[in-house]
């Protein structure tokens, strides 16, 4: 239950990190590139990544994780920094956004194409296991429900089951791809049906409760990590913002919108730990402050150090730097 | 009244959907919701059942589109931004680009790629995908830089019988108007003098046309008269435009904004020298983006990809030459 | 139960036409390229075929269906003028073996990628039912086990239960994809648990057993043909050849073919229409007679054909012949 | 004892495997059956645990590379032919051969692609796919045409930090022998002058290396003696050997066997043309595989790729102007 409340603080401060980073992109000029943020899928986000451990598991975060990636111990100042594009981020400006990561600190930088992500973490496992330094460590990655219709999932999917490895996939179905409902996009009763043909194990959670959240991945961490193999997550919920910012989502029908799908994670959440005495509302008043402060110090770090500078970029996409030619130019 | 070149290319669907029955449209978030860019916004309104929202499934997309044109339909996809073609690309270079040639059954399939570079897209959503598939025997590659291309060229695509991929780039979208579209004027395979010059021939295509037109202008003021080639389509690729320009000037730059190695600029240096040797006074040149992904922060991109003024400074050099 | 005999005689005939490609292979010299064969296969393959109807349904046989083809109406002559690649044929010596077609009459081409015949297979229902002429005509469509682990097979599978289609997918599980066994494929107890997950119709089948493969297809069929949609059918069987005629197929272990999955489909077949007077030795004597002389008229045939000639092949990829450039090259 | 072009594949793979722990081989068929071509013959049994099949999975083989290359493995993966790769296409492209720019993790990674055609592969099972992956910043592609490169490139591609397409020809598999493997001479990204001369130079790579030394010895026999280059690796491209041989002859002529649009052959002349213009004599001249997808039946085939006495014609004809 001590999860809980850390989850909660996650969501908390990916929620202000997000409604910041959603004012600057209506503001202009500052933000470079779209902004896409979770509101809504905190509580699945951060019920995930709670249950692992930075320096010793594998987090490949996807498009609405920020939560998960607060949770799993990413940087306030990293978010910024990408965001910004400033080249003291883990990205340099190179790439931006929801892209970021630190690989080799075991948290995979996605790329844009949905699906490809599950089988880099597959391969970070598996390079693990043969180097015998995999012990009970796991790997978890996320993908919209839209994201399961790709074919890179489904061979990434069938990957890790042939070779069980220990990942959890958290399939987040939020009901929409963009603006293509379900019906559009798959035609199963349910996705969490999708597991047993693959022969892994698969739970179903109510997205927008935290607490249940919390659980199911307990359970789900818990028997990747005793050698259980894949574990396949769906999450019910809804996105309660636009795909990114310059979408009204106005594709959602208000009857989804106010049925459960739609309740917000977050208020639920902190009435349910307030109800159980885990937390107070002075405590969360308290977060609050300090995160807002937290993030207007990490906005404002960030927006003191340098942009690229093409005339100091090497431009190069190899790491070999003997075999990078100039521009073939004349 | 005037129209965008996104506009346009909205409006040549509408045009396409209305005057062939056997069109429709397959590509994600196309149908109610029009379009990630809305280039197909109201069509699945005013054509009921014939606009269809995919899975994000590129390769079924390819796939059902081929199997629909062996039916006799004649579908156009929309890929989300070109980069996802990469996710279709098997059933493109070889479902579809095979097709006509193994079996004797046209294939007229459109898939429309948003390409190109606009400021803070990154690597994934600004690429330039017309030498990849060029390189494939079997596919037809146009690439329009204006709105009457972008709405004339769509059209053409959509009635040809060859698979055809259609490269709109993203930076003309909404950035170029045109007061109204005349009549259709240069058949698919021609390319145009858009402005014509005796120093030196920039060949050119998609945005860069406007790059270059740019960096002519400012050569003007110094007195250079560059003439300007758009190449329209990249496959086929009209050598005897290019080369009649280059029998006039002696002197070729080649530009695009796509990776350096390989590719259009390098297809057409290498006919030129091949073909028209002796009527060059200098070496041909060539302008690329940079060999690195497309960099996300402006600052990097407006350096990766050739612009009016890198396209300036090569012309100098060339005609130093 | 026509339909059995009617299966049982394309069986045989493909194993007579199989068995002479095999020894021409052998012979070397006449046929270009491999041998890909369908023995033990001939059962489920044919099985399936014997339902549909030439020029009503689509039917995209793949590697292991010259039994379904051949009782789907496909010339011998296509064979064998495909196999020698005489320009008489369909590929006309453009492509070869496995990867003949005829589009327009109902038929695609297979091209090598494994999975991507699917959505083609969609493709041409989809349209069909768009211009209105679709009716109760079905396609149909197979794959090995091996080819379930494509992304475009599960992208095309997903595609087609979405749009709903007319399509009956034969998966004929046969334990390998060339060498590598089904541990290291998939980790579902069995494929059909995958059905579930597309929701489509499942169904499973003794692939050795005509009987039972033409009572499974003919309800699958019927299903499909009444509008629901997508039905996978998987066989259980073994070929009883090497991938390809180059390949001794050693690696299958002995205990394996000598399991009932090992069944020859045609004997076996034989047996079972002769016990309920189906047909008689004599029949079968005669049909093999009449099969043989038609193979030897075909092959004779087609050996007489001309192969292409570079210098009269017009070398142009694009239907539009105002399109085609000359070579690029001074 | 003499080693053909496969085996050596298959030793430096042995090698890799005892001097790198960090090597891994991933690809279908590859373990107990020892790979399609038995380029892996064995080497399950040599290294237990090392060497595994993988599912008809191509995107997710290279996925699960590109991860396993993030934790400090070095991953081998066999596409089971050339062809297959376009549906690995995304994996390579954007994931693998971004990472290092966009993180800065380098990528060790060889992915080897049994390349090119042989008499009655037809269009899939024979195509050579290097100018597709040359396009993409971020890879390293290299196309071995003897047998000492197939095995000293596969190593050296092994031990390079960045994603290696290695381009192996099937025709050359069992075709050529070599007596003994010698010392490791160039590095990567150096030419090879396989033969001098000082009429004409043919820059080539790969299986064409053959048919063009077989073009230049036809020619000796009328007094012409032709350079001939083997690029080794097309990315990057030793463009200073081929300027100094085309220094030295003032003509050339570049042969490659995959689809003429574009590609190594229009890079190559684009860069001579670009950079050597005045050290020509003649136009430069290319000669590429017809633009139609490879035909099955060997009549076509042969017509259909460059051989040796087309590129004798072609060397007459340049030697002419
Ligand atoms: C292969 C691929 N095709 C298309 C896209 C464009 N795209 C980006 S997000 C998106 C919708 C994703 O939906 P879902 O996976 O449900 O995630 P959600 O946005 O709902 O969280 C699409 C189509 C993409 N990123 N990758
Ligand atoms: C995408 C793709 N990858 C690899 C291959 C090479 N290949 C041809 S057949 C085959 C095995 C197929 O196994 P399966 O699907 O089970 O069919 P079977 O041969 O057993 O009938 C492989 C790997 C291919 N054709 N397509
Ligand atoms: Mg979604
Ligand atoms: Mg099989």
């Amino acid at each position: 239950m001590a999860q809980c409340v850390t989850a909660f603080k996650s969501m908390l401060q990916a929620r202000l990190l997000e409604e910041k980073l959603a004012s600057l992109y209506r503001a202009g000029g500052r933000i470079v590139g779209g902004v896409y943020i979770g509101k809504g899928q905190e509580a699945f986000s951060a019920g995930l990544a709670v249950h692992l451990e930075k320096g010793k598991d594998v987090y490949g975060p996807l498009i609405r994780d920020q939560a998960g990636r607060l949770a799993f111990g990413e940087p306030l100042l990293d978010t910024f920094r990408t965001y910004l594009g400033v080249i003291t981020g883990p990205m340099r400006g190179r790439d931006g956004n929801v892209h970021r990561g630190r690989p080799r600190e075991g948290m995979p930088a996605m790329i844009s194409h949905l699906g490809s992500l599950l089988s880099v973490v597959n391969g970070m496992l598996f390079a693990r296991r043969l180097q015998g330094r995999l012990g009970d460590s796991v790997g978890a990655t996320s993908l919209g429900e839209g994201g399961t219709s790709t074919g890179a999932f489904h061979e990434a999917l069938n990957q890790a089951a042939i070779e069980k490895l220990p990942v959890i996939i958290a399939i987040a179905n939020n009901q929409f791809s963009y603006s293509t409902p379900n019906s559009r996009q798959f035609a199963c009763g349910d996705l969490l049906d999708r597991a047993r043909g693959y022969g892994v194990q698969g739970y179903a959670v109510d997205g927008t409760d935290l607490t249940a959240c919390v659980s199911v991945f307990s359970e789900a961490v818990k028997r990747a990590r005793a050698g259980g193999g894949p574990q396949l997550v769906v999450g019910s919920l809804l996105r309660l913002s636009g795909h990114g910012e310059h979408d009204d989502s106005s594709y959602i029908p208000d009857q989804v919108k106010s049925s459960p799908l739609g309740q917000d994670c977050l208020p639920y959440a902190e009435s349910q730990l307030k109800a159980s005495d885990l937390i107070t509302d002075e405590e969360v008043r308290k977060w609050k402050d300090e995160f807002l402060m937290e993030i207007d110090a990490a906005l404002a770090q960030a927006s003191k150090e340098p942009t690229p500078d093409p005339f100091r970029e090497n431009w190069r996409a190899l790491s070999t730097a003997g075999l990078v030619e100039g521009q073939f130019e004349a | 009244m005037s129209m965008t070149y996104l506009e346009a290319i909205r409006e040549a669907q509408y045009e396409a959907l209305r005057t062939h029955p056997s069109v429709f449209l397959y590509g994600q978030d196309i149908a109610a919701f029009g379009g990630a860019f809305k280039a197909t916004k109201n069509l699945s309104k005013e054509f009921p059942g014939r606009v269809f929202d995919a899975p994000i499934s590129e390769d079924a997309m390819v796939g059902l589109a081929v199997g629909a044109a062996i039916e006799g339909a004649r579908p156009i996809i929309e890929m989300q931004f070109a980069d996802f073609s990469t996710c279709g690309f098997n059933q493109i270079v070889n479902q579809a680009a095979t097709l006509y040639w193994r079996t004797n059954t046209s294939c007229p399939i459109t898939i429309r790629l948003p390409s190109g570079g606009t400021a803070g897209s990154g690597p994934f959503h600004s690429q330039s995908m017309e030498s990849l598939y060029a390189h494939y025997p079997g596919l037809v590659i146009l690439t329009p830089a204006t709105v009457e291309d972008a709405y004339w060229m769509l059209l053409d695509a959509v009635e040809l019988d060859d698979p055809v991929i259609f490269c709109e780039h993203k930076f003309l979208y909404y950035h170029l108007k045109a007061d109204q579209i005349g009549e259709r004027t240069l058949p698919i395979g021609k390319a145009r003098i858009v402005r014509p010059g005796r120093h030196a021939t920039v060949v050119t295509y998609s945005a860069m046309v406007h790059e270059s037109i740019r960096a002519a202008e400012e050569l003007q003021k110094d007195g250079y008269q560059i003439e300007v080639v758009d190449l329209r389509s990249v496959k086929p690729m009209d050598t005897d435009t290019i080369l009649a320009s280059v029998a006039r000037t002696g002197r070729i730059l080649c530009v695009g904004e796509a990776f350096p190695w390989g590719g259009v600029t390098a297809e057409v240096i290498a006919r030129v020298s091949s073909e028209a040797f002796h009527l060059l006074d200098a070496p041909p040149m060539r302008l690329n983006a940079k060999d690195t992904p497309i960099p996300y922060h402006p600052n990097l991109w407006k350096s990766h990809r050739p612009t009016s003024s890198s396209i300036g400074d090569a012309l100098r050099r060339l005609l130093r030459y």
